[in-house]
């Protein structure tokens, strides 16, 4: 049974996991926000006499091997790691979901047109295809969003056409087109409302792999350029360094995991409060 | 009647179901026995207790959402109300076999047909996989599926639905019960196939002796196959009646009312609805459930009514205060 | 009939194809409506009967044009619904209109009533801003719902009362044909009574014409002024619904009549267990459709499609043995 | 059998060819000139213009692709531009190796994620429900790399178990697997995650299915029901994920062997990728979209011994 957005949003709000999950990722984003003011250093000020400095009381979290204070520079990699997160998220929802709802409405050859094209996006392991991407682009943050939102455009194109596929089995499509409504109209005023549930779902667990295949390339070495910090950039720097300070790679590597638990606390919870199945 | 001649007898039943935080009655005080080649038929609309009654004697309440709160349910002289839980399985299946309203859903989509009919004969006889097979083929004959011994490794879906029901029908049976629970048999099948699978338990009830527990919501299949009736509304067993006393003389406000409700194909009669609606589980009158949609409502209504003897006949029994013998 | 018919409905053809198979996906076709013909006049009440695969739900649609025709015409007051042009199609859906079976279905969840009903009258220009409200109230009043339905959503209803929630919707356009989908069969008895009871009312105060489709004779038979009955895809009998039932002349049609079962002990219905499965939509019989069921059948049934020919006015049967 | 899958090969043909043709126009249709991605922008025009001729650019379009299909249907993936070694036999020396870690970790994902999924959904909301939640909520939001690392802290630098390098210095069978323990668990934990998560939903959806209670009504054993009737149906959907994260998987292989410094795709992948090795990549990129479309394969046919119902419509 479907049922109104209010019970949906009352039953999150019982979600324990939910909630911590809103907590984890908003604090995840203040601090990236804030990190201007916040941060106890320029990201990229080399201390010489902190190279490899375990943390103590100056550098919280230590410092890598140039001495750059590893806190500043998680701090100051949020802003990208999650910018690019985000940006190419929405980018590959809004193109995926447009194309998915109209390829599955309409069906016939545009249907099947679509469905082709999705299988070979989706015959190239998404971290490959990424990663080619910026190879072939090059690395800036414009191209690291473009590469990841055509990652994940297939995805939403395959979900919100199997949606609405369904949503047409329901009355109630053949009832708004007896009743001389619009395909416009139909599409984005009937149908996309009814899966916006699972879109949004869907949407924050591939934010979550959004941030990850960023991180993951800039772990390969395929980001934005150095010195800028990235998350992945720092993991690399300190698992380059991984037998002299552990550390390095440890902290970074948990602030990636922070906003992974979050994002995908907040995606099982909701998945959870818009189940009409775990309702009872 | 002597037990003997009992082969399913239903004292006092009491269901409940958890909504919110508490236990509500959904079956109230419901008591009857069924001899061997006899059908009873518990008739009433959704939500009137039939089918919770059905799951109830089957012992297939979901747990932690429904219970038994009292009552004795006897099968070969054991109570499976008070039985442990062992008990009750080495019963079911083998003293008491069910077919449901669902024939596409009810049958294993993954699993060989003969096999599912099998199975209850490994477990409560002993059977090997090859002589449930042999018997399975046999059952699978036994209600006229075409080419039986071909069909033993098919699977649910490659049947059709009057199919499917007569394949439930060989499963609930293989065991050869004393009691068949038929929960809505029919209802998702056309009405010729409703007409085969009706004919089918009538003949195979006639073979085996079987007593048969019909749960319709369909009038015109009780008058067709049953021997006695019982209606219920809001889980109260409202009337109970031999078939022809029921359909000569309905005295129960709401039988009646359902009787002129319900469009007939050989006559031209006009239609009475029965105004508004079951009231919700947690929203019931405390007196007689039906007070709230009955024309005949007096103020003795706020109490519930004994189930009483109606028109001299002692077998036919109603609960109602305005229609009872004074 | 001396005017012009309503709607009128010539060897309508409508083929669905799938692809299925493991490891390579096979075409399959099922032909669901092999050649249907019939006809409704202004304000007249047609029943279309028959089981589950007959094609009885897929004329409706395929009339409605929310589904491509295969071939033959429907024609809605003398213009062709399947060639219509998008304006012309936009106002024809003014005229016809759809009730279905399962009201949980054909409603947005995500709408309340009033949007429900307000949004045929806005978008067609009926009513707009202040004025949808007070129609919206007239139209829940009109299928006996409280005005205190308005901002509710449609799972706060029980099943009849969305179904009433249908009705309006398919009357906020003040359509002169509604073609009602089982409209009926999923409620329990009594509430079946209150709506069709309700679609008689409408049917009297709007002089609707409806084509009511169903599987149950009763309910037909209390509704309908005509009954069309088909078999796999096919119409094998039509008439007036009481000579029809009283005297079916084609043998399906006999056989269903005898297999509903009808609330009075002294009237057994004609139970046949021997019977194998009926034929599958999938690949019909060849000749009549209805031939291996048949216990009249000739070889010439099963060679030959007997038509669908005139016997008595207003009765047309499709057998050869009639 | 073989019927089908050589059918059911052929009927790939058609996707193989648009992968190919994506991977094609995806190095030359791009924007900018990929000379300047690979000699930076401070080249000599004559040297862009040599690299050029190599690369096969400075023929028209069509005869590139001409050329590049030819190619692949001969089993060339053409030379390396670092190493002008043939690119097939680079793969084939490698391939071997990120098979063995991506079957290990997929035998990883059944064994501990379908029995944890049964148990979970057992016993809905106790505690082994809450324990699967756990498990497979970090097995969804370690990133490969993080837990590798992780995992290398911890059993290879503070514990010393295992090497720090999982690279096998012999073909001993001992040394093979010892090597392959670290890397199939980082790579295993993923796919615990999402074959926990499948089996326990679909184990919940079975066990209120209408034949459990038919089950139940045969009078068999909570234990019978759970195992021959629901869990079969539970196939169908964990083969759906298997196939589904086959993808994310391979990628996941990927930085798990340039973690462990294993020698695999991943780790030519990166070497392709520092030497701004254009052929080389192009040809892994082939490669692992075939191994995709194959794993697809693979997928349907399994769903043929999985569910009766797409076998026998």
């Amino acid at each position: 049974m479907t049922q109104t957005p209010n019970t949906a949003a009352r039953r999150a709000m019982r979600t324990p996991g939910l909630l911590l999950g809103v907590v984890l990722t908003v604090a995840m984003i203040a601090a990236a926000l804030a990190a201007p003011w916040i941060a106890p250093f320029d990201p990229n000020e080399q201390d010489v006499l902190a190279i490899l400095a375990a943390p103590d009381a100056t550098h919280l979290l230590g410092a890598d091997a140039f001495g750059r204070d590893v806190l500043s520079r998680i701090l100051w990699g949020a802003r990208i790691s999650l910018y690019v997160g985000f940006l190419s998220t929405l980018a590959g929802v809004v193109a995926g979901t447009t194309v998915g709802v109209v390829a599955g409405y309409y069906g016939g050859l545009v249907d099947r047109i679509v469905v082709a094209a999705t299988d070979v996006l989706l015959s190239f392991p998404q971290l490959i295809m990424g990663l080619l991407l910026v190879a072939v682009l090059g690395a800036s943050i414009g191209n690291l969003v473009l590469a990841i939102a055509v990652t994940a455009a297939p995805a939403f194109i395959r979900m919100a056409r199997g949606s609405t596929l369904a949503m047409r089995e329901r009355d109630f499509v053949d009832a708004c087109r007896s009743l001389g409504y619009s395909d416009l109209r139909i599409m984005f005023f009937h149908i996309l409302p009814n899966i916006l549930d699972e879109l949004v779902v869907m949407a924050s667990l591939w934010l979550a792999s959004a941030i990850r295949t960023e991180s993951t390339l800039a772990f390969i070495g395929l980001s934005v350029p150095p010195p800028t910090a990235t998350w992945g950039g720092i993991v690399r720097d300190g698992f380059d360094n991984l037998l002299d300070g552990p550390w390095l790679a440890l902290f970074p590597s948990l602030a990636i995991l922070v906003v992974m638990i979050g994002l995908n606390l907040i995606g099982d919870g909701l998945r959870d409060a818009t189940d009409p199945k775990g309702a009872q | 009647m002597t037990d003997a001649d009992i082969a399913l007898r239903v004292e006092g039943l009491n269901t409940q179901i958890h909504v919110g935080s508490d236990w509500h009655d959904v079956v109230r005080d419901v008591s009857f026995s069924i001899r061997p080649r006899e059908t009873l038929a518990l008739v009433g609309e959704s939500g009137c207790g039939k089918s919770m009654t059905a799951l109830s004697v089957m012992g297939l309440l979901p747990p932690k959402v429904a219970r038994i709160g009292a009552g004795r349910i006897v099968v070969d002289g054991i109570d499976l109300v008070a039985a442990d839980e062992a008990t009750r399985e080495n019963m079911r299946g083998d003293r008491l076999g069910m077919i449901f309203q669902e024939p596409m859903t009810s049958l294993n989509p993954v699993l060989p047909i003969g096999f599912q009919v099998g199975e209850a004969l490994m477990r409560h006889r002993g059977l090997s996989r090859r002589q449930a097979r042999q018997k399975a083929r046999e059952l699978l004959e036994l209600v006229r599926v075409p080419a039986a011994a071909e069909r033993l490794d098919a699977y649910p879906h490659q049947f059709s639905g009057g199919m499917r029901q007569r394949v439930m029908i060989a499963l609930a049976l293989a065991c050869s019960p004393k009691v068949l629970i038929a929960d809505e048999p029919t209802t998702a099948l056309d009405v010729t196939i409703q007409a085969q699978v009706l004919a089918l338990i009538a003949d195979l009830q006639e073979k085996e002796g079987l007593a048969v527990l019909l749960i319709t919501h369909n009038l015109g299949v009780v008058a067709s196959v049953a021997d006695r009736v019982i209606v219920m509304y809001g889980g109260d067993v409202v009337e109970s009646a031999p078939v022809g006393a029921f359909f000569a003389r309905p005295t129960h406000p709401y039988s009646e009312a359902l009787l002129a409700a319900m469009p007939r194909v050989d006559s031209d009669g006009g239609l009475e609805p029965i105004p508004g609606q079951v009231p919700t589980l947690t929203a019931m009158p405390k007196g007689c459930r039906f007070a709230t949609r009955c024309a005949l409502r007096t103020d003795a209504c706020a109490e519930l009514p004994p189930l009483a003897p109606v028109g001299g006949d002692p077998e036919h029994v109603a609960r109602c205060w305005v229609r009872r013998d004074s | 009939m001396s005017e012009a018919p309503l709607l009128l409905v010539q060897d309508l053809k409508k083929t669905f194809v799938a692809h299925r198979g493991w490891p390579i996906p096979k075409r399959t076709e099922v032909r669901a409506l092999d050649g249907v013909s019939f006809e409704v006049g202004r304000g007249e009440v047609l029943g279309v009967v028959g089981e589950s695969g007959c094609g009885k739900s897929t004329v409706a649609r395929v009339a409605l044009r929310l589904q491509p025709s295969d071939g033959g015409s429907v024609t809605f007051d003398g213009a062709d619904v399947h060639m219509a042009s998008r304006r012309e199609m936009r106002a024809m859906r003014r005229r016809m209109q759809m009730i279905f079976q399962d009201p949980a279905s054909s409603l947005d969840g995500r709408q309340r009533i009033i949007d429900a009903l307000g949004e045929p009258l806005r978008v067609h220009g009926i009513a707009r801003g202040a004025a949808v409200r007070p129609a919206v109230e007239r139209l829940l009043d009109e299928v006996g719902l409280p005005r205190t339905a308005l901002d509710r959503y449609p799972h706060e209803f029980s099943g009849g009362q969305r179904q009433r929630i249908g009705i309006a919707r398919a009357l906020s356009l003040s359509p002169d044909l509604i073609f009602a989908d089982e409209p009926v069969s999923a409620l329990d008895v009594s509430v079946q009574a209150q709506i069709l009871m309700l679609l008689e009312r409408l049917r009297r105060d709007r002089g609707l014409a409806f084509v009511f489709i169903s599987h149950d004779l009763g309910v037909v038979r209390h509704f309908c002024d005509r009954v069309v009955v088909m078999y796999l895809g096919r119409v094998v009998e039509s008439g007036p619904t009481a000579q029809v039932f009283a005297e079916p002349l084609h043998p399906y049609t006999r056989l269903l009549k005898e297999s509903s079962p009808e609330p009075d002990p002294t009237r057994t219905i004609t139970m046949n267990f021997q019977e194998g499965e009926p034929p599958s939509p999938v690949s019909p019989p060849t000749g009549c459709h209805f031939h291996p069921r048949c216990r009249l059948a000739t070889e010439r049934c099963r060679t030959e499609r007997p038509a669908l020919r005139d016997l008595s006015p207003g009765r047309t049967v499709s057998c050869h043995l009639a | 059998m073989i019927r089908f899958v050589i059918k059911r090969l052929l009927l790939a043909i058609p996707t193989l060819w648009a992968v190919l043709t994506t991977v094609f126009l995806l190095v030359r249709v791009v924007p900018g000139d990929p000379t300047i991605v690979i000699l930076g922008d401070q080249a000599s025009a004559a040297a862009r213009a040599e690299l050029r001729e190599k690369l096969g650019l400075a023929k028209p379009i069509l005869a590139q692709y001409v050329d590049f299909m030819g190619q692949i249907l001969t089993g060339d993936l053409g030379r390396s531009l670092a190493t002008n070694r043939p690119i097939v036999d680079d793969v084939a020396a490698v391939l071997p190796y990120t098979i063995e870690l991506t079957i290990a970790s997929l035998i990883v994902g059944a064994v501990i994620g379908i029995p944890l999924g049964v148990w979970a959904a057992q016993s809905r909301d106790g505690f082994a429900d809450w324990f699967a939640r756990l498990f497979s909520l970090a097995g969804v939001s370690f990133p490969a790399f993080v837990s590798a690392i992780l995992l290398l802290i911890v059993f290879a630098v503070e514990l010393r178990w295992f090497p720090v390098i999982s690279a096998p210095r012999t073909d001993a069978l001992s040394e093979r697997l010892a090597a392959l323990v670290l890397p199939s668990l980082n790579l295993g934990l993923l796919m615990v995650a999402y074959v926990t998560r499948v089996t326990r939903s679909g184990m919940l959806k079975a066990l209120g299915e209408d034949y459990t209670r038919t089950a139940r009504s045969k009078g068999l054993a909570q234990r019978t029901i759970v195992w021959r009737h629901a869990f079969p149906n539970v196939l169908v959907p964990v083969v759906t994920v298997v196939g589904l994260y086959l993808g994310v998987l391979i990628g996941n292989a990927v930085l798990t062997e340039i973690v462990f410094n294993r020698p695999g795709i991943g780790k030519l992948i990166v070497t392709a990728l520092n030497q701004r090795d254009y052929t080389l990549l192009q040809g892994l990129m082939v490669v692992s979209a075939f191994a995709i479309v194959v794993a697809n394969i693979l997928t349907d046919l399994t769903y043929g011994l999985v569910d009766p119902r797409v076998k026998t419509p």
